[in-house]
């Protein structure tokens, strides 16, 4: 449906706005998994057929016209992985910001610059 | 006709939800505001056809990710009293 | 033969278990983690083997008991198992380097360790797009949690970065790929029609191809790159940037297929562009590690851009050009972070550490030259190849970035190199033996020099000669234990045998410089007997130049020539090194070698190619070489011989060498340049020029011999007088060789000859007196006639044969010179010329007024001639100034009709009489009438002053007080100071001030752009964002 | 301000990026030929209701495998991150600490009951593993101070993963292909016993991804 797909091209542009002007890590990583869950909505929504269900082929389908009446496998196939993915990324974002905080008793990106040029 | 409009309301909520997220001061809230869009998404992938992932959304992206922000967020926490 | 697939299997059972594993204690965990490590190697390898040697075709591994694209398919061809092996390698032997971190630290880094290996080698076998995004991100992931194997602040934060980075960038792939989905209905990358794609399918690829190219780390969203390469333990940085950047390039390999032309060209333009900027700002970097950042990130933009400019090109090519890179780059990078790992010094100037450490300073020299893509490691084929491919398809703006790039990275490199090795601070802290970091780089160094013989044994088939140079270092190496008058022995008969080896040559040109090169290098060999205790490494890079010298004779085509060149480069380089204030000499030398060394590729590459098997020098003959490449090879050349402009490194290296190296450099080494500029106007005279390019090359030689003369008529130091000396020299031949007439280039050649007799005499005989008196400041010494007389004698002689004064040789040069232009018709040039020989009286004076007239100092009042080894040599020479003075047929004749070959004759040769078309030259009446002119008033003089009272050298009567610093007052301190005054505002060094300045624009360039890394890595985002948009508008949909 | 300003032009600038694939969307009318073979293949290869699962578990296992691995090393990497806790005690009420254990092995039975059903109906292994998780999540949120028997934990995340591939090798030895889900008969179509190897390996997957998880909760919960 092209209002979810637009749905979740604007949650991923918000994320990653989220990611670029926030200064706390935690709402950087924030940024990050609503712009992951706008990739997924956007995944979800190409596989996407009007008026099918879901294809899983119990008695609701007529098993030899399946192929007419589910929607696109694949993309939920695709989506599954990527949001165990996402979580692991998160997860070990946040970790590493627990850990940054522990040394240095600050949530702000803008002070773990030490490295440059 | 019906998932339509529930989309579209469904989807004004999470866009509104994002930035609010985004903006609040309270973490714990902005975690909590993160975590309601993948709820809602969940809700989304229902309408489209695939509850499979309509499962994952809501136990991983909404539950899990959630708590583990949550717990994070503790930790941080922790540490500020700690010292 | 095993499948590969097991290879992800064990792995990853391996991995689930290891924590299991552990409890039955680290030894056994460790052994099944290395073996298993082992296990991949020798998988991937022994298919590399079938594909290659036994021609097995290319597997295919379906999975799941469906065909692709039904379900996911991997693939191991040779491509594949090439990226692989050296992946494994780099991954095992890194591990290896880990080991004690290993041991120590928590089972976790070896379950991540081995999925981030297992992970590369899934990422290069898959042929499913979403599986690439699955593998890249076992890859990320498990590389984000190994930053933190050395956990501190800084490799904290970097690794924060790294995530957020790579997080942005795989949110793009998955992005593309669904919509690659979308538009395509497949995610296999065999199914994937890119033709079949609409416009905005377009968009799709370019989402799948901009994220792969971010973790590709081109300039400037790579900021995150850097603060990891700095921050992150030695043995895990040299992981990324070698296993991990083989399989996100490998992946970028896969996808190219899809993507449009325009973005191709985008991505392979964005390569180069990175390649100058990291390399433009490494210029200003001081820490190790960044610097070696910079410089991975450049060679993956070099590497990349090679990809992509040689997609159409042959397979051997390919192979040769990103192979090449390739595994230039992997090894480098490998062993040289490793090597930062054990030195442990965060600064570069703190590296003088290394300098005590003999056999981890060999490695680091030979994976700097091999990064530096010096011969005969694998960068230095690719790079020829690459130039030349992209010279033939006209890109001649892309070559030109790309080398001036590489110079930048030369000149860090070599900075680095020696800083090093001649740091003078005083280091006590030793580096700690540590036997399996010591063994990874070692054996990586192994397989780079393995790898690089195989090459010109396989890829060029050289002839055994031309990899004499390496062999004879090699060889000296391990004999370095003798004492080093048995090296000089065993050198000497090399040297004898090579010349017998090359003997017969094809023509008398090169058998003439032949004699110039071995005859003569061989003659200077004995002054290095001179040399006490072991004089390790001398004598291999002393043998590898004499060698290189007389392969650029034997040379068959232009890469066996540059490539005689480039070791050239390389022996003389490390020899100059040797000098004990030499740092800033041998960086300039070698920076303006290396200068050189890209115009000779540039315009050997815009050569047609030779049409017969003969010696280039005799071949060249036959081709009309296009203006362009005479015009690049000419200066190429004319930097080797220190012409005006490009003689910056002249003085310097010439000064600080070993005082028994500088006469190789001066008579022999300049000779080199002549050479090749002689080949040029080879190939011009027998080829109707359209240009005129020798008339200016003619007045740089004309102005390079006046410069030359005043420059050396201002120094105070004896060698530098010298070197200037060469420089105005080799002016007055080069300008010799443009007049491109058959007097002309005899002229060229009688002075190059008497050039190298002479300034080799004046060499060593400034050697032996700086044995003794350890000064080369000329107003530090004085009335050593007494002393040093033999010396005195080779110092007088060869000064009178410079300056062209009758009797000695240098006359009938100098008749001969005057007579070309003349008959040329270049009258200014000759005025010019003339003038300067007059300067050059001013210097030469000096030389011999200042050392051996005057007062003797009181510390010199006890020193002895110079060593019996310094005087064998000189004479020799000197009785070759006064042979070919006396009977200047001599030499004059064989030049005749060597120069015959290429122009009519316009002089007669009838008994001791020399006739041009201006007058004749009689040399032996010369020197009959200037004996007897001479010796008539010596007569008198001995007659009439016999009652003359002799002073002591030491009956000097102060007039006053002794002043401060008594040398300054000498009359030959500063002798010439007034004719500088009167030069005014033209003494200014304003040709060096050029070249400082260009430096110090460079640097600040560099310094400026390197401020876009704000270390905050949200600005590291907001540049990838930007980047990928700008590329989305630069290609347009 | 000059950040400011970037940083809405990189919004902008990824919002025109992103344009033409919003505008000019359409959805197709058919599947895929791909999603095709999948929904028949499904029917008539694996004799999977759930083609998702199929999808999943066989025709893109490797995926599936990687995903697991993913999972794997976050749980790892965050353990190695933040290293091992320290005890320290606080009191929990003993009221919700009884309700849970009752809660608890009523939550794993549920989640046991997904898992083993992924190829029948929406869920699977992932799904399954995170109930399970949720189940220890409410053991640790009752009883602050509970220590798990990691050994146990580990041993069944190892294992499951160890065995989930040996499953995947039997498929090679017997030359179908690496994680074939007909190394078993498929039996027949819609009945909890089909689908041949595919409950058996969404069943690892679900105790790996559920023991994973848990670790991964535990170890965030830290201190």
């Amino acid at each position: 449906m092209i209002f979810t797909l637009i749905l979740g091209f604007v949650l991923l542009l918000i994320g990653i706005y989220g990611m670029l002007s926030q200064r706390n890590l935690i709402k950087i990583i924030i940024g990050f998994s609503i712009a992951d869950t706008g990739i997924h909505i956007i995944i979800v929504s190409i596989g996407y057929l009007r008026n099918r269900t879901a294809p899983i082929l119990n008695s609701a389908v007529d098993i030899s016209k399946a192929v007419q009446q589910v929607v696109d496998p694949i993309p939920s196939a695709l989506v599954l992985t990527a949001i165990v993915i996402g979580l692991a990324v998160t997860a070990l974002m946040l970790s590493f910001v627990v850990e940054l905080y522990k040394k240095r008793k600050s949530l702000s990106i803008d002070d773990y610059q030490e490295l440059k040029w | 006709m019906i998932s339509v409009i529930m989309i579209v309301v469904l989807g004004v909520i999470m866009i509104v939800a994002g930035i609010i997220a985004l903006h609040l001061k309270n973490l714990l809230a902005a975690i909590i505001t993160a975590g309601t869009i993948s709820l809602l998404a969940s809700v989304i992938y229902l309408i489209l056809g695939s509850p499979d992932v309509a499962m994952t959304e809501a136990s991983i992206g909404s539950g899990l990710t959630t708590i583990i922000f949550l717990y994070a967020l503790n930790k941080v926490q922790k540490e500020d009293k700690n010292d | 033969m095993v499948n590969p697939i097991y290879i992800i299997i064990l792995s990853l059972a391996t991995g689930f278990l290891l924590s299991i594993i552990d409890k039955a204690g680290r030894k056994l965990s460790l052994t099944v983690f290395y073996s298993v490590l082992t296990f991949n190697v020798f998988v991937v390898a022994d298919w590399l083997y079938r594909f290659t040697v036994l021609g097995v075709s290319t597997l295919t591994i379906n999975t799941a008991g469906f065909k692709a694209p039904l379900s996911i398919n991997l693939q191991l061809g040779i491509y594949e198992s090439f990226v692989l092996l050296f992946a494994n390698l780099v991954g095992l032997l890194s591990a290896i380097y880990l080991i004690k971190k290993f041991k120590e630290s928590n089972i976790s880094s070896l379950i991540l360790y081995l999925i981030l290996i297992m992970g590369v080698n899934g990422l290069v076998m898959t042929r499913d797009l979403f599986n690439i995004f699955v593998f890249l991100e076992i890859l990320s992931i498990s590389t984000y949690a190994l930053t933190i194997l050395t956990k501190n602040q800084k490799s904290l934060s970097a690794g924060f970065k790294y995530m957020i980075a790579g997080g942005v960038a795989s949110t793009f792939f998955l992005l593309g790929v669904v919509f690659v989905y979308y538009f395509s209905g497949n995610l296999n990358l065999e199914f994937i029609d890119p033709n079949s794609l609409t416009n905005y399918g377009v968009i799709a690829i370019f989402l799948l191809a901009i994220a792969v190219f971010i973790e590709l780390k081109p300039f400037p969203a790579n900021g995150w790159a850097l603060d990891v390469y700095e921050s992150v333990d030695s043995g895990i940085t040299s992981v990324i940037a070698v296993v991990n950047s083989a399989g996100i390039i490998f992946v970028f390999y896969k996808i190219m297929p899809l993507l449009p032309q325009n973005l191709l060209n985008i991505f392979g333009i964005a390569g180069v562009v990175t390649f100058f900027f990291s390399n433009l700002m490494g210029l200003k970097q001081q820490n190790a590690k960044r610097l070696l950042g910079y410089s991975s990130i450049g060679q993956m933009g070099l590497l990349v851009s090679a990809l992509i400019f040689t997609m159409n090109s042959p397979n051997k090519l390919i192979y040769v050009i990103v192979g090449g890179f390739f595994i230039n780059h992997l090894i480098a990078k490998a062993g040289l972070f490793w090597i930062t790992g054990i030195v442990k010094k965060e600064k570069i100037n703190d590296w003088g550490i290394l300098k005590e450490n003999k056999f981890l300073l060999i490695l680091f020299g030979l994976l700097l030259f091999s990064l530096s893509g010096l011969p005969p490691f694998p960068g230095f084929w690719a790079k020829w190849e690459f130039i030349k491919l992209l010279v033939h398809g006209k890109m001649f703006f892309v070559v030109g970035v790309i080398l001036l790039s590489s110079l930048f990275e030369v000149i860090y490199l070599f900075r680095w190199f020696t800083a090093t090795v001649k740091n003078d601070s005083e280091i006590e802290e030793k580096i700690p033996f540590q036997f399996a970091k010591y063994f990874s780089t070692t054996v990586i160094v192994g397989i780079s020099l393995i790898i690089s013989v195989l090459m010109m044994r396989f890829v060029y088939n050289f002839q055994t000669i031309h990899y004499l140079p390496i062999i004879a270092v090699i060889i000296i190496y391990l004999l370095d234990f003798i004492p080093s008058k048995i090296k000089a022995i065993l050198s000497l008969g090399a040297v004898g045998a090579y010349g017998y080896y090359i003997y017969p040559l094809e023509n008398n040109l090169q058998l003439f410089f032949g004699i110039i090169f071995i005859v003569g290098s061989a003659i200077n060999l004995i002054a290095t007997f001179n040399r006490k205790k072991l004089s390790k490494g001398f004598y291999g890079f002393l043998l590898m130049m004499i060698f290189s010298f007389g392969n650029l004779l034997v040379a068959k085509t232009y890469l066996e020539f540059f490539l005689a060149w480039e070791f050239m480069t390389i022996s003389s380089f490390i020899l100059i090194m040797r000098g004990k204030r030499a740092q800033k000499a041998s960086l300039l030398y070698m920076i303006f070698s290396t200068a050189g060394a890209y115009l000779l590729i540039v315009g050997f590459a815009l050569a047609p190619s030779l049409v017969s098997n003969s010696a280039l020098m005799v071949s060249i003959a036959k081709i009309q070489l296009p203006i362009l490449s005479t015009i690049l090879l000419a200066i190429g050349f004319m930097i080797k011989s220190g012409s005006l402009g490009v003689h910056i490194w002249l003085p310097e290296a010439h000064a600080e060498a070993e005082s028994d190296v500088s006469p190789f450099i001066s008579a022999i080494l300049l000779k080199a340049g002549v050479l090749g500029l002689l080949m040029i106007g080879i190939s011009y005279v027998n080829n109707t020029p359209t240009f005129n390019m020798f008339y200016w090359i003619g007045w740089i030689g004309v102005l390079t011999a006046i410069v030359g003369a005043f420059l050396a008529s201002f120094q105070e130091d004896a060698k530098r007088l010298l070197a200037y000396s060469s420089m105005s020299q080799v002016g007055y031949i080069v300008a010799s060789i443009a007049i491109l007439s058959h007097l002309g280039w005899i002229s060229a050649l009688y002075l190059s000859f008497n050039h190298m007799m002479f300034k080799s005499a004046l060499f060593i005989a400034i050697a032996g007196i700086y044995y003794r008196t350890h000064t080369r400041k000329m107003y530090e010494m004085g009335g050593l006639i007494k002393k040093m007389p033999l010396t005195y004698i080779t110092v007088l002689i060869g000064i009178i044969a410079i300056s062209g004064v009758p009797p000695l040789s240098g006359f009938g040069a100098k008749w001969l010179i005057y007579s070309s232009f003349i008959e040329k018709g270049w009258y200014l040039q000759a005025g010019v010329l003339f003038f300067s020989s007059a300067v050059s009286f001013l210097y030469l004076y000096r030389l011999i007024h200042t050392i051996f007239l005057g007062q003797l100092k009181y510390e010199h009042q006890n020193i002895k001639e110079a060593p019996i080894w310094f005087i064998i040599p000189q004479y020799i020479f000197i009785i070759g100034i006064m042979a070919i003075s006396m009977f200047p047929n001599l030499i004059i004749q064989p030049l005749n009709s060597i120069v015959g070959h290429y122009f009519n004759s316009t002089i007669a040769i009838d008994g001791y009489n020399i006739t041009s078309s201006l007058g004749n030259w009689n040399g032996n009446m010369v020197m009959l009438v200037t004996m007897g002119v001479f010796i008539v008033p010596l007569a008198l003089l001995m007659l009439f002053n016999r009652k003359v009272q002799t002073v002591k050298q030491f009956n000097i009567v102060y007039a006053a007080e002794r002043p401060e610093s008594p040398q300054t007052t000498h009359v030959a301190h500063n002798m010439y100071a007034h004719f500088r005054k009167a030069l005014g505002g033209w003494g200014k060094p304003r040709i060096w001030e050029f070249w400082h300045d260009s430096a110090e624009w460079a640097h600040t360039f560099g310094d400026f752009f390197r401020r876009i890394y704000t270390g905050n890595g949200q600005t590291y985002i907001l540049h990838i964002i930007l980047y990928i948009v700008v590329i989305y508008f630069i290609m347009g949909v | 301000m000059i950040k400011k300003t970037l940083v809405l032009i990189a919004i902008v600038g990824l919002l025109m990026v992103f344009w033409p694939l919003m505008s000019n969307f359409e959805f197709s009318q058919n599947l895929s030929e791909l999603a095709s073979n999948y929904v028949r293949g499904s029917v008539n290869e694996l004799n999977t209701q759930n083609v998702v699962t199929s999808v999943i578990v066989t025709y893109r296992g490797l995926d599936t495998l990687g995903e697991v691995t993913v999972l794997f090393l976050a749980t790892v990497g965050i353990g190695f991150l933040l290293g091992k806790r320290k005890g320290k005690k606080r009191p929990a009420s003993e009221l919700l600490q009884t309700t849970s254990s009752f809660l608890f092995a009523l939550i794993v039975l549920f989640g046991v009951y997904i898992f083993t059903h992924g190829h029948l109906t929406p869920g699977g292994g992932f799904q399954g593993g995170v109930v399970i998780a949720t189940a220890f999540l409410l053991l640790m949120l009752s009883d602050v101070n509970m220590k798990f028997n990691h050994t146990i934990l580990q041993i069944v995340e190892s294992f499951s993963g160890a065995f989930y591939i040996v499953i995947g090798i039997v498929g090679l030895v017997l030359t179908i292909g690496f994680l074939s889900a007909e190394i078993i008969p498929l039996g027949e179509f819609g009945k909890l016993i089909s689908a041949g190897a595919i409950p058996i390996i969404y069943s690892f997957i679900g105790l790996k991804v559920g023991s994973e998880l848990t670790n991964i909760i535990d170890t965030m919960r830290g201190e």
